[in-house]
């Protein structure tokens, strides 16, 4: 082989399965390829230190919808904007491509993209002589939960992220926010927690846990969530339209017959409580190794790279997601969770998040730098509120805190 | 009160019997020492009567009382230890005060004590020390402050001067026959000490592998050894053992004789040549070859003799001072 | 020399080291056994503990995912290398610290413990500028020196406890035999301090085996070790118990196995002067 | 001993090791420095200007600053007081005679050569999981509520785990002290008629004392820069953020390397504080 | 050819000056022996010869040469450590052959010394032995053979057999005499022992405080002690020494007398009672009280003597051997 690029990426199931095909990629082109996996927080700190002090240890980075922007913006990515023609662009769903760019520009490539949806036991549902609707309301699904709680029998009505971090707790409970009116920043970037929006998403978030949640709940993120469906225990779980792939196999999942999907709920305020994430391919500025890594992207993120997929493991694990075309396969149609994936993705608007007017891009963030750091404290506090460590209304008031002081060094 | 007695005592460490059935009778108030080579069971014995080790058979009284399964504490005997076993974190005053600290004694009582100990045995400057800022004779001394506070029927001491030199070696040695002399306490005292055994005991008991050879006086020891093994122990320089034809003219199959009961004469029985003479003023010792008697011959002089290296010199064994041992090495009576 | 010990006794002690020793050792016996159950034994409920069907399938996807073998040879050439180096540095140091004392030789080695206190994330973005400055981000060579020196204060403390124990006479005795300063290191102190400078090799080899941030920080793909290894299952999607546990048995099995069978020299050397 | 020849040898030998650990203290102390006056922020760009004290007023008045600090004190004194004193009992048990001391020395031993990640993994996921963790199925068998040990008593779980793995190096260090505890004195304190809590309070707890200092300085050391333990358990919520923990994540959380370095900064006052404190009881002990 | 000379050499640590300004000559072929009190500075200015301090000031001469300067493996002198300082790793065999190693001797020869030294040393089945296994007297020898191998043109011994036990180093200090006697070459000597001064020196340098207090044969200084000191210091037991009335009439401010030299009479000038009687068997040493002369006369006497604590007993002083000092503490001639 003449040359090899090094890929830093994230540790999750549909990366690690493109690790397993790079193999034909090199077959194809002679180029080698190095993987740098690494479990996703840990990830984001390694390239963002690589990037930002220009250290040239990565010829691709794994980031996602958070980063890509602001990278994008500061020049540090490559522009994706020369992609040739048969790896076709236009394909890819727009409120990715737009979540990708900065200033209509592609800065990453999407692998594979995510909303967020309800899944549910029907046999639950039944059991409980309810019927979920195709866009439940949050009252619906508290309803649901207790109905469908059994604590005796380790079933939990509902089980949601708990554990603190932005891309964790408040990834959802910024969208939930959303759907109940509340944002992060004014048009003035003046932090919202002391809004009633905020005070009746997080105080709702907490009863409804507290009635129809696991113990623990707030040490789980989308893993233990996941696990815990899986071995039956929860009712309903919001969170990330991959998961449906997961909790639908066979393999790993006990419960995979009797799975049922349905959008996120909202207030009918008319914006549901889902988000919008991708996870994507860019190249840092600089490298010597341009070339070789856009093959790469273009390898990675094709259609053909889709098929290849598909041929191999089936329909239901190619990553989904990024390419509109996906969805108008008809073997894709198939899968049970693929439309209401499409439908999730597509009613998650990274430019009009919340009700009222934000000066922010994104769903569950604010592509600003400062984000990720205020959203992690904010996180510990509202997990505290969670595990009753203290009052939601102190948790709202010391994020309100937070995130004013952050705001206000960060110059705002 | 300090009566002890062995009753067919043995030890053994697993299979091994370091000591086969003995018995001994230490009286009270009696000064004892044991004696003996290296590794022939002194400590092990003492530690038997201290109660720190179990013996495997026999009795052990202490005034007549079975004190055999009787824990150390219990038994009223004071040791002092050959590395005396301070306790290196605390004060002198601190080291001496623990026995009674844990009898609960009370304070003043205590200080009361602490204080004639600290007296009697000159150490009242040094109360407030740690013992790692004492000389070796001073820590000697706290130990057997230690000893003495707890006032026990009996003090054990096991080879108690071995580490120190042999100027402080000789005035400690003075201290403790004094202490006896004063307290009148019964005492056992490991030594493999000559010079020790011979001058504090009243009685030594020369053991070998466990065995007790002979029990006497100092001087019964000296003057009459039970056996080779005793005269060749006791005594020094070493007694002049001579075999052969002299030995048998004198109807023994041994025959021994000190090295200060053989004089420097100018005409005498013995010829021979000196090899080292050793010059100490006091003293002369002579190193005499080519005795036919024994390979080498050692002769005490008393004053300073002008005999070098080479020198030839006649020698007369004084012949009330010769002692016969037969071929089964033991004393011709 | 104690008094023989009563057998029961022995045997109180005995059931009470096991049932401690047990209860410290079951987590990563817990681990190991976890590592050869199939998903679902590893979740199951109540949890199974021997009869379950062993498989080393686990072991199979965990290789498959990311070669052990690249992970494991960087972790013994940086281990190693940083603990072999910082000797040849610290047994100089040592020796002076030992055998010419001066008046600040404590404050010197209380002094360099001290430099391991400078908390590691706070200098990251320094030494991260500093490596790419000088271009040893992602080599070996550059987590050896810097492993290195993390370790070293710990490797001259622990060779000076262990000089400090060598009489000085039997060097003054070397330069008497007219041994040069390089002659009495190399032919007489360093032989006499080898069981020393094996168990300060031994625990500092342990300790670079384990360092984890600057391992995990400074490397991409052709320097890291077994600690960016298990980095990347901290949290898979889904808990993946038994193949977490493969993962962990894999990256510490080397060192256990090396740590038990070299733990007498290693408690021999544990002891930093510890034992007067 | 020293003669002038060997005085300036020693001094030249001395020099690698001392010139390279200043290096490796100067060089980032003094660029920590400089980025703590700086308003240095990576994903705006980068250094943008001076910034003053800025920082330094930040990071203390930060509501999180105080916490973390107690938080990194309960942490560290937590976890000595568990090992120095189950590290004294072990070792004290450990030299009784038994059968198979080899053996249960190297169960004992164990978890020091575990790494710190997989410790933390292997604890949070298969003890303290709250559903599938096996402490929550030993208390569900018990008939008990289990525990969710990393939200309910965060910092007491990551002090247990922590204390996990750095009992072995207490308990041999102490144990070494102990097997050299000359038997004599243990002798003589039984003729002096002190029974065994008498002995162990007035002669093995005292000649256990140098080992004690060293134990808690070496693991002092190791213990204010923990990080994996928090980082995969609980992240630095629940009130288990260390001072470490909280400068991790003004570097690389906020991607605020300025005030991150003026954290750095007050680290390592503080760790000094601690050294300077600890010294002094280690220079006494070691001179002893 | 080993002759040492120091001139005006002094030594200190930071302040302290242990050695004041010191005159000293060894000339070639003499056994010298330094003697002192603990801390007086023997192993100080044995080491100072040695090359293993730095003098502060003066010169050390060997052969005439200056080699104040001149590192310890340049100087052509051996020494034997205390503690023997063997090299615990290297076989008995390698340990001798360790010096002749640096000095790149081939390697033929070095066999050939080391098989003459065990021989001579007796060492030669203990070659291939490590250190650990010999016993102290094997230990110091092959000390001694690691020093005579390299032909040195002094020894040094530095209490060589002070850690030996008495029987040992009864032998060992004939071997070493034997050794000089043999070979003729320099040999300085550090001990605190008296025997071992005594018998072993051709010339004794009493050090006390980093002074030398007197300078002689043994026997020199057993009969003409300069002073006080020096009386105190050499004989054993210690001579007495006696102030106030029979000084005076005696025309001295001190008057001493060895206790090897006061006579136990039917009826003499002196009388007192005893307070230890220490029985050797060959000699008697009387600690007598209340003579009215000293708080404790002491006495030897020869052989073995019937007296018990607290008998009175007659003494006799040898006239010839009174040794009278002035005020000051120096002899009277
Ligand atoms: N705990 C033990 N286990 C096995 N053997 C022992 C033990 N203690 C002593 N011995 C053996 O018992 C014998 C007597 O030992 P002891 O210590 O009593 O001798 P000793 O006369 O005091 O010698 P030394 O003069 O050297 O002190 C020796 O052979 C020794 O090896
Ligand atoms: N390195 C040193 N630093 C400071 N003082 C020292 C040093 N070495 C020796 N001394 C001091 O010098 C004096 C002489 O010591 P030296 O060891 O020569 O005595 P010594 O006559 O050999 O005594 P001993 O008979 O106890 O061996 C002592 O007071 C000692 O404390
Ligand atoms: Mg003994
Ligand atoms: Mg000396």
């Amino acid at each position: 082989q003449d040359s090899s690029i090094t890929i830093a990426t994230v540790n999750n199931g549909d990366m690690i399965r493109m690790q397993g095909y790079t193999d034909e990629f090199t077959a194809e082109t002679g180029i080698g390829v190095e993987w740098v996996t690494l479990e996703e927080n840990v990830l984001r700190q390694r390239v963002t230190t690589d990037i930002t002090t220009k250290g040239g240890q990565f010829d691709i980075m794994t980031i996602g919808m958070y980063e890509t922007p602001i990278w994008g913006a500061n020049g540090w990515l490559v522009p994706l904007d020369d992609l040739s023609a048969e790896y076709d662009a236009d394909d890819i769903l727009p409120a990715m491509a737009g979540g990708l760019s900065h200033d209509g520009t592609l800065y990453a490539a999407p692998f594979y993209g995510e909303s967020s949806m309800i899944m549910y036991r029907t046999d639950l549902m039944e059991a409980a002589g309810l019927e979920m609707p195709e866009s439940p309301t949050w009252e619906f699904v508290r309803e649901a939960a207790i109905a469908m709680t059994d604590k005796d029998n380790e079933i939990y009505g509902v089980c949601l992220r708990g554990k603190a971090g932005w891309g964790e707790n408040m990834a959802f409970l910024t969208a939930m926010s959303n759907s109940f009116g509340g944002r992060w920043f004014d048009e003035d970037w003046r932090p919202q927690f002391d809004t009633d929006a905020w005070s009746e998403t997080l105080n709702f978030y907490i009863d409804l846990m507290n009635e129809a949640g696991p113990p623990g709940a707030s040490n789980n993120g989308f893993n233990e969530n996941l696990s815990l469906f899986q071995q039956g225990k929860c009712g309903m779980w919001i969170d990330a339209t991959v998961a449906a792939s997961f909790v639908t196999n066979p393999e790993e999942s006990s419960v995979a017959d009797s799975v049922g999907f349905a959008l996120a709920p909202n207030t009918g305020l008319g914006r549901n409580a889902n988000w919008l994430w991708a996870w994507a391919l860019g190249i840092p500025a600089g490298t010597d190794q341009e070339a070789e890594a856009k093959q790469f992207i273009e390898w990675a993120t094709s259609k053909d790279y889709i098929q290849l997929v598909a041929e191999n493991e089936g329909w239901a694990n190619v990553p989904p997601g990024a390419r509109s075309s996906l969805y108008e396969t008809p073997e894709y149609q198939e899968v049970p969770f693929a439309e209401m994936t499409l439908q999730s993705i597509l009613t998650a608007d990274p430019l009009n998040p919340a009700v009222d007017p934000v000066p922010y891009v994104g769903v569950q963030f604010a592509a600003i730098p400062e984000f990720a750091g205020i959203a992690t404290q904010v996180g510990q506090e509202f997990s505290a509120a969670l595990a009753g460590q203290t009052s939601p209304e102190e948790a709202l008031e010391n994020a309100q805190a937070i995130a004013s002081e952050e705001m206000e060094a960060a110059g705002y | 009160m300090g009566q002890i007695t062995l009753e067919k005592v043995t030890k053994s460490f697993g299979e091994v019997e370091v000591i086969p059935p003995l018995d001994l009778t230490i009286e009270d108030g009696e000064f004892c020492v044991f004696v003996g080579p290296s590794g022939c069971g002194k400590s092990t014995l003492l530690r038997l009567i201290a109660g720190l080790e179990d013996i495997t058979s026999g009795a052990v009284r202490i005034d007549g009382q079975d004190a055999s399964d009787t824990p150390p504490a219990k038994r009223g005997l004071a040791m002092v230890f050959q590395s005396y076993a301070l306790y290196p974190h605390m004060s002198v005053r601190k080291n001496i005060a623990f026995p009674m600290r844990m009898a609960g004694i009370p304070a003043e009582e205590q200080t009361r004590r602490i204080d004639a100990a600290a007296k009697a045995l000159n150490l009242t400057d040094y109360l407030d020390r740690r013992p790692g800022q004492l000389s070796g004779g001073q820590r000697q001394r706290v130990a057997i402050g230690r000893a003495i506070v707890r006032e026990p029927a009996a003090f054990l001491f096991d080879e108690p001067l071995s580490n120190l030199d042999a100027a402080l070696r000789v005035g400690m040695r003075l201290e403790i026959s004094e202490l006896h002399e004063r307290l009148k306490t019964t005492m056992i005292y490991v030594t493999h000490d000559q010079v020790e055994a011979m001058t504090m005991a009243d009685k030594i008991v020369v053991l070998r592998a466990g065995r007790i050879e002979q029990v006497g006086s100092p001087l019964e020891l000296y003057r009459a050894p039970r056996n080779l093994f005793v005269a060749g122990f006791i005594g020094s320089p070493r007694m002049n053992l001579i075999e052969g034809g002299v030995a048998q003219q004198n109807g023994a199959h041994t025959l021994g004789i000190r090295p200060e009961h053989i004089d420097v004469v100018a005409d005498g029985p013995w010829q021979g040549t000196v090899g080292v003479a050793e010059h100490l003023g006091s003293d002369t010792f002579l190193h005499v070859h080519d005795t036919g008697l024994a390979e080498i011959l050692t002769v005490r002089a008393t004053g300073d003799i002008e005999l070098r290296h080479g020198d030839r010199v006649n020698l007369a064994p004084r012949e009330d001072q010769l002692h016969r041992f037969g071929p089964d090495g033991l004393r011709i009576a | 020399m104690a008094r023989a010990v009563k057998s029961q006794r022995k045997v109180l002690n005995t059931g009470l080291a096991w049932t401690i020793g047990l209860v410290i050792f079951f987590p990563i016996l817990w681990t190991i056994l976890t590592s050869f159950k199939t998903e679902a034994e590893a979740i199951a409920s109540p949890p199974i503990f021997l009869n379950f069907s062993w498989t080393l399938e686990n072991y199979a996807v965990v290789q498959e995912r990311s070669d052990y073998m690249r992970f494991l040879i960087n972790s013994v050439i940086i281990a190693g290398g940083s603990t072999v180096l910082g000797v040849i540095v610290a047994v100089p140091a040592a020796w002076s610290m030992a055998f010419v004392p001066s008046a600040r030789t404590k404050d010197i080695l209380l002094w360099m413990l001290s430099t391991k206190m400078l908390p590691a994330v706070g200098v990251l973005y320094p030494i991260y500028l500093l490596f790419i400055r000088l271009g040893i981000l992602d080599s070996r060579v550059g987590l050896v020196i810097v492993v290195m020196l993390i370790n070293l204060p710990i490797i001259v403390w622990m060779l000076y406890t262990y000089f400090r124990e060598i009489p000085g006479e039997i060097l003054e005795a070397a330069r008497m035999d007219g041994a040069g300063l390089r002659e009495e290191i190399l032919y007489v102190l360093t032989p006499m301090a080898v069981p020393g400078i094996a168990s300060t090799l031994l625990l500092n080899f342990i300790l670079a085996w384990n360092e984890a941030f600057w391992t995990l920080n400074l490397t991409a793909a052709k320097a890291a070790p077994l600690t960016a290894f298990i980095a990347s299952y901290s949290s898979p999607e889904g808990l993946f118990y038994a193949k977490l546990s493969a993962a962990s048995t894999m990256a510490i099995a080397p060192i256990l196995i090396l740590g038990w069978f070299s733990q007498k020299q290693l408690v021999r050397g544990l002891t930093f002067g510890a034992v007067k | 001993m020293a003669t002038q020849h060997s005085r300036s040898a020693a001094r030249l030998m001395m020099t690698p090791a001392v010139v390279l650990l200043l290096g490796w203290m100067l060089v980032p102390l003094l660029m920590t420095l400089w980025f703590s006056f700086r308003r240095y922020l990576p994903l705006r760009g980068g250094d943008l200007g001076w910034a003053g004290f800025d920082n330094y007023v930040r990071f203390v008045t930060s509501s999180a600053f105080w916490p973390s600090v107690q938080t990194t004190l309960i942490l560290v004194g937590g976890v000595l007081a568990i090992t120095i004193a189950l590290g004294v009992l072990l070792a004290l048990l450990l030299d009784q005679p038994m059968w198979g001391q080899g053996v249960v020395r190297i169960l004992v031993i164990a978890p020091f050569f575990v790494m710190p990640t997989v410790s933390a993994l292997v604890w949070k996921n298969m003890f303290m999981d709250p559903v599938n963790g096996l402490l929550a199925h030993l208390w569900r068998f018990f008939g008990a509520e289990p525990v969710a040990w990393l939200t309910d008593v965060p910092l007491a779980s990551i002090v247990l785990i922590v204390s996990w793995q750095w009992l072995p190096f207490a308990t041999l260090i102490l144990l070494t002290a102990v097997q050299s505890l000359d038997s004599e004195q243990l002798e003589a304190a039984e003729m002096d008629g002190a029974r065994p809590l008498s002995r162990f309070a007035h002669i093995i707890l005292p000649h256990l004392g140098r080992a004690i200092t060293i134990v808690v300085l070496i693991q002092t050391i190791f213990l204010l820069s923990i990080f994996a333990e928090i980082f995969v358990t609980t992240g630095g919520a629940f009130g288990t953020r260390t001072l470490t923990y909280l400068i991790f994540q003004r570097v690389l959380e906020s991607q605020n390397v300025g005030l991150g370095s003026a954290g750095g900064v007050y680290a390592i006052i503080l760790a000094n504080i601690v050294a300077i404190f600890l010294m002094r009881i280690v220079g006494k002990n070691l001179d002893r």
